[in-house]
């Protein structure tokens, strides 16, 4: 492998500090991930040379301000391979954009009676908005299960699929287990059955292919701070036909053409869809993230992130009584797993005591953890910062918490 | 019975004794493998404080002037730290119980060294505990759980 | 005046630089404020040593950000004197505080028929998510004007009000004029109608009174950039009573209690309105603002804006051929103009090439322009951190301005 | 006539005889100031380009292979702006117009220096202009503005 990960280590500072007296193991990517200096110091450039507001200014610090936040619409448009930068809208995070598309595409084309297909792997936020959109719109909500090894069944995909299927919404990859779902298989199955498709890519975007026009996607969404940026944006890509014929989300500033007490006019793409003062630097930083990824060859930093991954899966294997969760046909970055007779939180806090920071409980997926019949699992997610070295971490700290909780 | 600060500075001196965390969390989880196994009948589910993570079940009674509760948790640190809750709390006055000013947590250091409380139910157990000792002295309850029982806590 | 401006100067870094070869006048604080360095610091901060995923983490990291977090709301709710913490509610800025409470209030309280006030002050992020929902909800959508002194119309407002208003939405502040409405007379007047208010405080929260019990407030909006805060954080008080009674706004994580297939189950304030993973940073870095602030006797600073207002109108009203729009009883940091035969846009412009920042156009509010029979103003707006002699470089830019306009 | 290249050429080289932002607006002004009125039958609202703050008028013929524009704007800096515009396509060939290449902006740094271009709808224009270009060469227009007047553009 060409990349030098202790080089790239240097360059995110939090890596280096300790916890609890102990150096940080941070194994909780699949939460936040951590940022390299030079998204930090767009940031601090940003506040401290140019800050301004938007887009309608007639000053030279507005004219940078919108210019920089404007050339990070087009940087993250090159990264997911979107037509145009109308395409690429500024969210909160994935949250905010599945909520959004819910909301006006469903307004749109949900009638009483359509139909809104999820999977039983997705995350709270790519479950709930859906279900609120039904509730609304009147349409019937069907959800497709996973076997037992986290696969998604694809057979009742294919037969859930029918010509009163408005969109489907689905992970590219699932943040509970890891799975990788054939998106571009699938994404053609809801095709042509007539259906529209929204991709959640909170954990796939940073982490595998992410190209919208070669998936086909409809709309694709992710959040910033997952993908070494900011936190407070978010992106949801839509192809253009879709985003012009769906109505605007919020109302405000930005996203008007012409108001007045008649009639209120729309601006356009991408403007309809970003009322207010956006979070300005947000993209910025976004931006100064992608950047940073693409001084590396994607691809060979995937290799290690899977190198490292397999490490763990084989480490993590060999400890008594563990049981692994993450047994799909294709799987990334993500390894859930329980020990016997050990409460997660139980295991989690004692990790956290020798510096090892991973997650505990459902993952807002409360939906996987019923169909495991688990109340929660322990979950260590990587980031290409990673080493074996941390999974070593990993496992010597688990097995003192074992001894410590009496196994 | 020692009082509420009694109890309390006595826990903070033990503490004191354990300066590294992962000790402290060991007494925790010995506090909690050692904690009287709760009564089945208790474990229902008006008794249920649901953390973000772990489960406790929280049974209280009122008898006289007194409070008196019962805890478990599928937690062992969760339970451990009913268990100190169970020691501060359990057989006091319900007006002192109400008026309890909690330092224990915080001079132990506790509080900020847990996961953050919404995590672990810890808050919403003291809120239950100080409600139902506010609800007892105004005579407004009894026991909470049903079949009403004769108390077994000490 | 016990402050020292020039002191308070140096806080802020962006305002030593230049534009266009001459010293930064910077006069757009309405569109947004400057950040002090310690905002930056407590970003940097963040990002560097404690950045985490909050209130479901079980590690260190998580604690911290957690708590930073946390703390901060309770910094904002002592800084506008709300009750509780949990009646503070985080959103993108000003714009998505009034989206949410048009949508969610709207949905629990506003049937066909019924009525919702604005007034012809608004900005349109207080004026459009009103008139959506009216158009959602079949209500009527009534505006109330102002007078050519650019005060409002009370009684025409007392006549608007009566049973079937549900709700009146102002703002405290005009960001276009610079007036101050006398929000508690005409919060008084709404409730003893039984309506509910919402105060836009966007322009207010940061130049006048700012106690939501004294104004007695169902709903106060405001956002973090325009006081001296990050981009992308915005802060929705709402009576707690209120909040009970809405529906959540958007679906996901962090808002959910339980989720299955059958039925999801909300979590308690202020979490049910606060779905997905928010702008972390975002509070941290808003309450930072408000810290430096409170270092500050707040009267002081206005006083100082105030004697700095005070002297711009003077000297702008010297003049010949400019018109001052801001003529209200009383009003707070904003000077609207322009100049005879001028158009807005190039004087703008030849400001800006002078160094000097200001706005122009309709700063997001035709209804306003239309009402005036202008299509939009020049626009100088303070903070404390403006002095006198900005005010003299702006009339020394106007005048050469005009001179190369051939006045 | 001289070529579309060869005009923005002899722009840019006006410009590098004007260091100072000062002189560039004045510059500016002047244009806007001497650009030949615009007949009051031309500023219909067919004709209406809006930009974020200011308005302009633009009015697009088709004769032959050439295409002809006048344009007129409330702001006077605008309008200098639209005087280059016009300087540079007015009676050039469809062809070369819709296929141009607009490199005078970014020489002269008035694309990095004038406000954003969604403020000023210069790109508005621009795109106008060259669409009303390809619909021109296409034979798909011959004058936008009713009434069809006999072009009185050079
Ligand atoms: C009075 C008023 N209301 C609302 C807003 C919208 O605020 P934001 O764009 O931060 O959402 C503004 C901002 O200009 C304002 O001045
Ligand atoms: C698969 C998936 N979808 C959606 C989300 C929600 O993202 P955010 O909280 O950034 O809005 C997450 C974050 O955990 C996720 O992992």
């Amino acid at each position: 492998m060409a990349i030098n990960v202790e080089k790239i280590r240097e360059d995110f500072p939090i890596l280096s500090r300790s916890v609890n007296g102990k150096p940080l193991t941070y194994l909780d990517n699949a939460a936040t991930t951590q940022k390299p200096q030079t998204v930090i110091d767009a940031i601090v450039d940003y506040y401290t040379n140019y800050n301004s507001n938007i887009h309608r200014g007639t000053h030279h610090l507005s004219n940078l301000a919108t210019e920089a936040h404007e050339a990070a619409r087009n940087t993250i448009k090159d990264y997911i391979n979107a037509r145009h930068d109308r395409e690429i809208i500024f969210t909160r995070g994935t949250t905010e954009a599945i909520n959004l598309v819910a909301s006006s595409f469903g307004q749109a084309f949900v009638k009483p009676g359509d139909e809104v297909i999820v999977t039983e792997l997705e995350h709270h936020s790519n479950f709930v908005p859906w279900q609120m959109m039904c509730e609304r719109q009147g349409a019937n909500f069907r959800v497709v299960p996973f076997d037992e090894n986290g696969d998604l069944k694809l057979d009742v995909l294919e037969k859930s699929l029918n010509e009163r299927t408005r969109i489907l919404a689905f992970n590219h990859v699932s943040n509970s287990l890891g799975t990788v779902n054939p998106a571009k298989e699938i994404i053609k199955m809801a095709h042509d059955a007539g259906a529209a498709v929204l991709v959640d890519a909170a954990q796939s975007v940073q982490h595998i292919e992410h190209d919208v026009q070669d998936l086909d996607a409809d709309f694709y969404a992710f959040s910033g701070h997952k993908i070494y940026g900011p936190t407070g944006i978010g992106v949801l890509y839509g192809k253009e036909k879709w985003l012009d014929a769906m109505p605007p989300y919020q109302g405000g500033g930005e996203m008007i053409d012409q108001v007045s007490v008649e009639k209120t006019t729309y601006n356009k793409l991408p403007f309809k869809f970003e009322a207010g003062t956006p979070n300005i630097v947000g993209p910025i930083g976004l931006a100064a993230a992608i950047d940073y990824i693409n001084n590396f060859n994607f691809d060979e930093l995937i290799a290690h992130e899977d190198d490292v991954l397999q490490y763990g899966f084989e480490k993590l294997s060999e400890i008594d009584g563990l049981k692994i969760y993450s047994k799909a046909k294709r799987h990334t970055s993500i390894i859930a797993f329980n020990v016997e007779g050990i409460h997660h939180f139980d295991l989690g806090t004692l990790l956290d005591t020798q510096g090892v920071a991973v997650r505990t409980g459902h993952h807002c997926t409360q939906p996987i953890m019923t169909a495991l019949g688990v109340e929660g699992t322990v979950r260590a997610s990587l980031a290409f910062y990673n080493t074996k070295s941390d999974i070593d971490s990993l496992v010597a700290a688990i097995k003192k918490a074992l001894k410590m909780l009496g196994k | 019975m020692a009082s509420i600060q009694e109890i309390q500075n006595s826990i903070i001196e033990d503490f004191s004794f354990l300066p590294e965390w992962d000790e402290r969390y060991a007494y925790l989880i010995e506090l909690g493998q050692k904690m009287e196994p709760m009564p089945e009948a208790y474990r229902s589910e008006a008794n249920i404080v649901r953390g973000c993570q772990s489960t406790v079940w929280l049974h209280r009674e009122c008898q006289g002037d007194k409070v008196y509760f019962k805890a478990d948790s599928d937690s062992l640190i969760v339970k451990g730290l009913a268990a100190l809750l169970m020691q501060v709390f359990s057989g006091q006055p319900a007006e002192q119980v109400f008026q309890a000013d909690l330092t224990f947590f915080e001079e132990t250091g506790l509080n900020k060294h847990l996961s953050s409380q919404r995590t672990n139910g810890l808050m919403a157990m003291i809120e239950i505990i100080q409600s139902f000792a506010a609800k007892c002295k105004n005579g407004e309850v009894y026991a909470i759980t049903e079949p009403l029982q004769k108390s077994t806590t000490t």
